[in-house]
């Protein structure tokens, strides 16, 4: 990706999230609240730094984006209003409209579930993207 | 009008109105520190940016001034407190009325500049006069009986 | 209205008030004016209709210092600046009891003067009036209806609600129709050289006889800044370029942030100069700078620009 | 008696304008004013459309510089011994350019027979002892071309004060025109008159006096159905001073007045001034505009006076048109015009002043 | 018309290198006003002023304009030059034709017409300028301290010893303040107590300072030098004078056994009796009844502690009292106290009795608290094995949950608590979560590494997400540390929140009575930060302590002396010059209309009736008048005055205008 690109994408996860990644200071408390912590590669209070640092195909790519249950809880919790939950559910759509229009169906469902998506993931994502 | 430029190059006459605290000792440590502006701009010295009433300005613009500039504290440093907070807000909407009437926006401007900045005093002031000399005299705010 | 004028002479009767501030019948169609009535005999000449649109809350300043209450008529939207009026001190609210009358927006007599000269009567306008008003004049007849003639500042009405009253009369209905912004962004759109043309058109025609000022609820100082010989702005000539641009500016300016938009200005211009235009982009950039804000809504709150916040924007970062 | 086609009017404004100033009402920004005609200039329902202000400013205008003070400096070299260099009083004169009188002819189309009436109260006080030199150059310069009034309103009563709408020859305009059909007739009356029609000659095709006759019939049957022009003056005039100036109807009908100048600005007849300086960039300039009695700093003095309350300028304004005027000059300085019947912001204007004390009178009577 | 000299000055080459001063002079000759004009080459020397006091004399001088370098610099100098010449000072308009134009300016002929123009503003200035003359109050030698915590006691006893009168008004019924509920103090680890306690006793001895405690300020008026304070002393319903503070009322009282009403001083872990003294060594040790609570009060029966007094100190009857008194200063140091945590449910606090504040754990850690200093669980009261302590609880915190700063304390004292959990219980197991430890303090870092080196403290980087009380009674503590990546899961104890600190309640009343300002977080702003960081904008107040921001005990003491300087350096004073050039409202344009007093930073305008007689005018209206001994002199209210009535002397709307003017012509 070229600079001009990595800079658009990271406003457009601030302009999707509504959150300003700079503010993080690291505290972790993301991460201390975070249920799906052990799955991810990726941990919630470093969503921020890849976002800062311009990072964002090791973020797109990596496997948090799909493990994190939107379960709200960094949201939250989150003491400097960064909420890694909105930056990593921005994150998701940008791959999403990357794809086109290729948006989830509602008969696609039954084949994606296994047991290692959430189904929270599916019922948000459903929610969002059938529009 | 490139014919004019030859001839006799256009000099604006810039009034700028500088707090005591701040703005007025950073226009006195750009002098002492030789940085030059151009001899358009005057100061005048007013307590503060929030002594400065709209009317200071809009004569200013009557008797013939092309650009008029307040300075004062950076907010959060006035010698009063919040005087340049005030003057802040005055400022933004009567320029937008003065924008809103056709007056070129480049021809008024705020400011915030530090006793101990100089060169951003004399920076400024540079920027500001090229700014207003490209707009040319102002026609529009100037009242017919000062002309000369 | 009969009730109306029942219900005033009641209270003029028992005591209640001394005195009523209204609107006196007119020798015209059209031309109510505002009056003080003393006496309920005098009452019989009162009348409320469509052409009683002065805003009678700053007539309270004077009357706020005679002896006992008034009774004083005011529309939803004239309750703004009653309320403006109270946060400056300049009306004593105990000494105002206030009817608070419907009103279902009020008549341009301009608009229906065009291409209606020698009018003789005129009916149909009163508050329970019809959708329609008749005129009669001496080279013949016409209906037009009632919303095509309102005054301009009744299509951007603040809505029907009184901000503040003691008892209200009769029924009100929001006669908003239009963007109150938009005639403000149509100039906002311009090019400097549009924008500098269209207000000088506009005010070139300004006589300097300070109807507009005089008849201000906001504009309501002693003695105005521009008769005040000690500030040198002391000018009555309506002459040349600048002067008519610095009153009205500096008129604006004054009222920044304390003008409820009640559209009197522009009314009783003479020359129909839409001086409200001024007030509204005042009102706008307050809006938008610093939230929104409706002067009078609430007497208790801080105007716009004896307040700030650390984050306030720059001047120069408008946008 | 002349006529022209009113679809050729233009032709006719850029031919006198060719020639000298032209004042004329033009449509601006949606009202009709008096203003210098210019090619282009919006002349759209001129002929039957009442302007705002009257045609008065043509004459004495709202504006006008009276002389400019400028400071002198005798440059140093000029001095003939070395001590005076710093004697500022030696080295300083001060000169004094009055503004030149107006020297060219002008004229003013389209004022009614009311406006011209009003010319005629101004004349009373510009040209009697002391003359007005400024406006006595004007009013010599200036020819009016006045125009019979096609539609009056329902605001006009100038019947009242004795003044014909319908036929401007009888007044004191040099020319007087009328609209019948779709053309305008022309005729002069002075020599002033003679000579512009002369001018402009080629443009004019002549018609017979009895062309304006139905025209002439037709604004006198409207006048009479106009609802003020029954308005009653008796009681007013000279002598009524002391009856009216003590009356108590002043207190009970003044209280809507705002005190703006709006009636006074509009008035064909208000004649009022101030004289003010202004501090220009070399010198002083010396400028008289026009006051409005209604206006609180009107001649204000240094104790406070002379009128201190609204009630005392409100009657001001209205004794002066009908009593002390009549007192002075023999006539009304009101002409029945009607701007401020239309212009008041508050709905007061003089016909219901004079209403006012007719009812008084009326409800004394009854009393009695 | 004035007689205006104009004194143009070399400044060696400085001016007279790039500007042509003869012909200046030559120039400014003839402006309005001016009968002579001269140059010299140091305006400012002796001579030089020689010069200027012989012109005033010989050509009866009624003004003066210096052309030289900036006002800034020599205004003062040819101020000071004029009044000895019997001119008025402020009759004196400098232009500045050095800093602001001979040495920014090269081209000497335009480097002299810009002078020449400066002057000609200074010149319609001083037109315009009339004489002014600096203003005395007097000063009530007298200070009041609002807050008896640590910062008002030695703010007082520093004011006390320079000789001066101070009172303190306290809310609650003894001084001491947070200070006395402490255990121990970092970095040394004194006893709190021991070193307070003295500190209480001398106060309620020095012959110089009277205490008001439970009592309340009820309202300021007056200005600098001169306000008049209302104070309310509650009712105590004990007689101070005849109380011998033998403690048997405490002790006697019916409501003490039943164990109902929380002792605020212990943080509500242990009760206390309706009447009673907060803590053992209370100042004054004179005891209160709590009519909230009390029997009697409720019900009218009771009355045990009248009965028992030996000195029948009791009185049920005694009411509320109102005095009014004059001081010439006040300091506010009110204090702080630490943020409500309803809002941080993730943490348990209000679920369980072991997840507790750090406040309340010097209160079980302290040998006259609940617990006679036996650290113990307040489920079980056993003594806990795992401690986590979770640091930065609502600091740093930039949405309505908490507060945006950094509390400042916390990082030291958790590692004080630490240390003495680890010094009385070595195998205890301590865990710190924190974001970052701060220790900026005179051996602070060294402290904080000996809670690491020396007691093995676990200091975690990252924070705790939840903490989740189990079954078994132990607490589950989910956090991270930052610095593994690993999340934790840890069965604890006990968990300790180090809780934001902030103002108290109460300041934000105390600022409005005394029109401080305060900030978006209600700490009291300072009048600069930088330069003068104990006093308030408004004239005569000074802060003292937390109440102006976080901080620690040194630092508070050291504020403290600070402001106690600053008071005497006011109380010293007999009279107070006040700044001449302040505003000035013309009651004949004033339409009472607040907008000037809303704006003004110093509360310097308020607003009577006044008969205002004039031209054509005699009426009795609402006015605004300004205080000269408040004003500053900013000018914001002159900008905000719709009517023009309000103006600045010495930079009058008409001054400015007609400098304006002049340089526009």
């Amino acid at each position: 990706m070229t600079k001009q690109e990595i800079e658009k994408k990271v406003e457009l996860i601030k302009e999707i999230s509504g959150c300003d990644p700079y503010k993080c200071m690291k505290c972790g408390k993301c991460s201390g609240s975070c249920p799906a912590f052990n799955e991810m590669d990726v941990k919630p209070h470093q969503f921020a730094s890849y976002i800062v640092n311009g990072d964002i195909e090791s973020l797109v790519s990596s496997k948090s984006l799909w493990k994190c249950l939107t379960c709200l809880a960094c949201i939250e919790r989150c003491p400097r209003s960064v909420q890694p939950g909105k930056l990593i559910d921005a994150a998701r759509q940008l791959v999403e409209r990357e794809r086109g229009g290729d948006y989830l169906h509602a008969e696609d469902i039954p084949e994606l579930l296994d047991d290692d998506v959430p189904q929270q993931l599916l019922v948000s994502a459903y929610r969002r993207y059938r529009r | 009008m490139s014919m004019n430029e030859e001839k006799t190059e256009f000099r604006p006459l810039i009034v700028a109105f500088c707090c005591n605290w701040c703005s007025y000792a950073g226009a006195d440590l750009a002098g002492s520190s030789r940085l030059s502006y151009p001899a358009d701009v005057k100061i005048i010295r007013v307590p503060c940016s929030g002594r400065v009433n709209p009317m200071f300005i809009l004569r200013a613009f009557e008797r013939g001034a092309d650009g008029v500039i307040i300075c004062g504290c950076h907010p959060g440093d006035c010698h009063y407190s919040t005087g340049n907070y005030y003057a802040r807000r005055r400022m933004t909407l009567l320029f937008s009325m003065l924008d809103y009437m056709g007056v070129e926006n480049g021809r008024t401007r705020v400011e915030w500049c530090s006793a101990a900045e100089g060169v951003k005093f004399s920076n400024t002031m540079n920027e500001f006069c090229e700014k207003v000399k490209s707009l040319g005299k102002s026609v529009r705010l100037g009242d017919i009986r000062c002309k000369d | 209205m009969q009730g109306l004028i029942d219900r005033l002479t009641a209270l003029l009767s028992d005591g209640t008030v001394a005195r009523v501030i209204g609107w006196k019948k007119g020798d015209m169609a059209y031309n109510p004016e505002p009056h003080m009535f003393e006496t309920a005999e005098s009452l019989k000449d009162f009348v409320y209709d469509g052409f009683c649109g002065a805003n009678l809350s700053k007539m309270m300043i004077e009357a706020s210092k005679l002896e006992g209450k008034t009774a004083v008529c005011l529309k939803p939207c004239d309750t703004y600046s009653f309320n403006q009026l109270i946060r400056e001190h300049r009306v004593v609210r105990e000494n105002a009891y206030i009817i608070g009358v419907g009103c279902r927006g009020k008549l341009d007599i301009e608009k229906i003067k065009k291409g209606n000269k020698g009018i003789t009567s005129i009916s149909g306008t009163e508050l329970d009036g019809s959708d329609d008003i008749k005129i009669e004049t001496i080279y013949g007849d016409k209906n037009i209806s009632y919303k095509d003639a309102l005054l301009d500042r009744c299509h951007v009405c603040k809505g029907k609600d009184h901000m503040i009253f003691d008892e209200v009369w009769g029924e009100s209905k929001d006669t908003a129709d239009q963007e109150r912004f938009a005639e403000v962004e149509k100039i906002e759109a311009m090019t400097p050289e549009e924008k500098f043309a269209f207000f000088r058109n506009e005010l070139s025609k300004c006589i300097r006889c300070n109807a507009c000022r005089n008849v201000c609820p906001a504009c309501s100082c002693r003695k105005c800044i521009f008769d005040n010989t000690k500030f040198d702005a002391q000018q009555k000539a309506n002459v040349v370029s600048f002067e008519e641009r610095m009153f009205h500016i500096i008129r604006a300016f004054h009222v920044a942030g304390r003008c409820t938009d009640c559209g009197e200005c522009s009314r009783v211009c003479p020359e129909g100069i839409p001086l409200h235009l001024f007030n509204r982009k005042f009102i706008k950039d307050i809006d938008k700078f610093y939230g929104e804000f409706q002067a009078g809504k609430d007497p208790e709150a801080q105007s716009p620009l004896t307040d700030f916040t650390f984050e306030d924007i720059e001047p120069g970062e408008r946008g | 008696m002349y006529k022209i086609a009113i679809k050729d009017l233009n032709t006719l404004f850029s031919k006198i304008a060719e020639e000298q100033e032209l004042i004329l009402p033009i449509k601006k920004a949606g009202q009709y004013n008096f203003g210098v005609y210019e090619e282009g200039c919006d002349i759209d329902g001129i002929l039957t459309n009442k302007t705002v202000k009257s045609g008065k400013d043509a004459f004495f205008p709202q504006f006008e510089t009276l002389y400019n003070v400028r400071k002198k400096i005798t440059p140093a070299d000029e001095l003939e011994n070395g001590e005076e260099a710093a004697n500022t009083k030696i080295r300083t004169k001060l000169t004094i350019e009055a503004e030149a009188l107006k020297d060219k002819d002008f004229v003013i189309f389209g004022m009614r027979a009311c406006d011209v009436k009003g010319v005629e109260v101004l004349d009373q006080v510009f040209l009697t002892d002391p003359v007005d030199n400024y406006y006595k150059a004007r009013r010599e310069h200036g020819i009016i071309v006045a125009l019979a009034c096609h539609e009056p309103e329902e605001s006009c009563f100038c019947t009242v004060f004795g003044i014909d709408p319908a036929d401007p020859s009888k007044s004191k305009a040099d020319v007087a025109t009328w609209i019948v059909g779709e053309e305008l007739c022309w005729k002069p009356i002075t020599e002033k008159g003679e000579a512009l029609t002369k001018k402009i000659e080629s443009l004019l095709a002549s018609a017979d006096d009895s062309a304006v006759d139905a025209e002439i019939a037709n604004i006198t049957s409207i006048m009479d159905k106009l609802p003020n022009t029954k308005l009653s003056l008796e009681g007013w005039g000279k002598g009524k001073t002391d009856e009216k100036f003590n009356s108590d109807v002043w207190q009970k009908i003044y209280t809507p007045c705002l005190g703006c100048g709006t009636c006074t600005f509009v008035c064909p007849t208000c004649q009022c001034y101030d004289i003010k300086d202004y501090t220009t960039k070399d010198g002083i300039q010396r400028y008289r505009c026009w006051d409005s009695c209604m206006y609180s700093d009107f001649t204000l003095m240094a104790g406070g006076q002379n009128r201190t309350s609204q009630v005392q300028r409100f009657r001001q304004r209205f004794m002066h048109k009908l009593v002390y005027f009549p007192d002075r000059y023999d006539m009304y300085s009101c002409v029945g015009c009607g701007r401020c019947v239309d212009k008041c912001p508050q709905s007061l204007n003089i016909v219901k002043v004079i209403k006012a004390f007719e009812n008084e009178q009326k409800e004394a009577g009854a009393n009695v | 018309m004035q007689r205006i000299g104009v004194f143009v000055c070399h400044c060696g080459t400085n001016i007279a290198a790039t500007v042509d001063v003869k012909k200046v002079v030559e120039l400014v000759r003839f402006e309005p006003g001016v009968v002579f004009a001269d140059d010299y080459m140091y305006m400012c020397s002796e001579a030089g002023q020689e010069k200027i006091i012989a012109a005033i004399k010989e050509h009866d001088l009624t003004g003066l304009v210096i052309c030289s370098c900036s006002p800034r610099m020599h205004e003062k100098t040819f101020r000071a030059c004029a009044e000895k010449a019997g001119l008025n000072p402020y009759m004196v308009e400098v232009a500045n034709i050095r800093e602001q134009c001979s040495w920014i300016h090269k081209d000497r002929e335009e480097a002299t017409e810009k002078a020449v123009i400066l002057a000609r503003a200074a010149i319609a200035k001083v037109n315009l300028n009339t004489p002014l003359q600096e203003g005395e109050s007097p000063v009530t030698k007298r200070a009041l301290i609002i807050g008896g915590g640590i910062a008002g006691i030695q703010t007082a006893l520093d004011i006390a010893d320079a000789g001066y009168e101070v009172d303190i008004v306290e809310r609650e019924p003894s001084i001491g303040g947070r200070m006395s509920q402490f255990d121990k103090t970092f970095p040394t680890l004194d006893c709190a107590s021991c070193i307070l306690t003295p500190k209480m006793v001398e106060v309620n001895q020095h012959p110089n300072i009277t205490l008001y405690t439970y009592s309340e300020v009820e309202g300021v008026s007056g200005y600098v030098g001169n306000f008049d304070v209302k104070i309310r002393k509650k009712a105590r319903s004990v007689d101070m004078s005849a109380c011998t503070g033998c403690g048997e009322c405490q002790a006697k009282c019916p409501l003490g056994k039943m164990g109902k009403i929380p002792s605020e001083f212990d943080r509500g872990l242990r009760t206390r009796p309706a009447i009673y003294m907060p803590f053992a060594q209370a100042v004054p040790a004179v005891p209160v009844i709590d009519r909230e609570n009390c029997t009697y009060f409720k019900t009218g029966k009771c009355g045990v502690c009248a009965k028992i007094c030996p000195s029948k100190a009791v009185n049920y009857e005694q009411e509320d009292e109102i005095v009014t008194v004059k001081y010439g200063a006040i300091v506010v140091a009110t204090g702080f106290d630490i943020i409500n945590l309803d809002k941080f449910g993730e943490y348990a606090y209000n679920e369980s009795p072991d997840v507790i504040t750090s406040i309340e754990l010097e209160r079980l850690m302290n040998a006259s608290g609940p617990t006679g200093g036996h650290l113990e669980r307040m489920s079980d009261h056993k003594q806990p094995k795992d401690i986590v302590f979770i640091q930065c609880v609502g600091s740093r915190c930039d949405d309505e949950k908490g507060k945006p700063y950094c509390s400042k304390v916390c990082c030291m004292y958790t590692a004080k608590h630490a240390m003495l959990i680890k010094d009385h219980w070595p195998d205890t197991n301590i865990t710190v979560f924190y974001i970052d430890v701060r220790t900026p303090g005179k051996n602070f870092d060294e402290f904080y590494r000996r809670a690491v080196e020396q007691y093995h403290v676990n200091y975690v980087k990252g924070q705790v997400g939840k903490v989740i009380p189990q079954p078994d009674g132990s607490l589950l503590v989910q956090g991270v540390d930052l610095l593994d990546n690993k999340q934790i899961m840890k069965k604890t104890d006990m968990v300790v929140l180090a809780a934001a600190v902030e103002p108290n309640k109460g300041v934000r009343k105390i600022a409005t009575m005394l029109t401080a300002s305060i900030d978006n977080n209600d700490f009291l702003t300072e009048a600069h930060a930088k330069l003068r960081p104990v006093e308030s904008p408004t004239a005569g107040i000074f802060l003292s302590g937390m109440a102006q921001g976080p901080k620690d005990i040194p630092e508070t003491v050291s504020q403290a002396g600070a402001a106690a300087v600053k008071v005497v350096g006011l109380l010293a004073k007999d009279k107070l010059k006040t700044n001449p050039c302040t505003a000035k409202c013309d009651p004949m344009f004033c339409n009472g209309c607040s907008t000037c007093a809303n704006v003004c930073p110093y509360g310097a305008i308020t607003y009577e009736d006044q008969q205002v007689r004039g031209p054509g005018v005699n009426e009795t209206r609402r006015v605004a008048v300004v205080n000269n001994a408040l004003c500053q002199g900013c000018g914001a209210c002159t900008s905000a005055c719709p009517s023009g009535a309000m103006d600045l002397q010495g930079f009058s709307n008409r001054q400015i205008t007609t400098e304006v003017d002049s340089i526009c012509r």
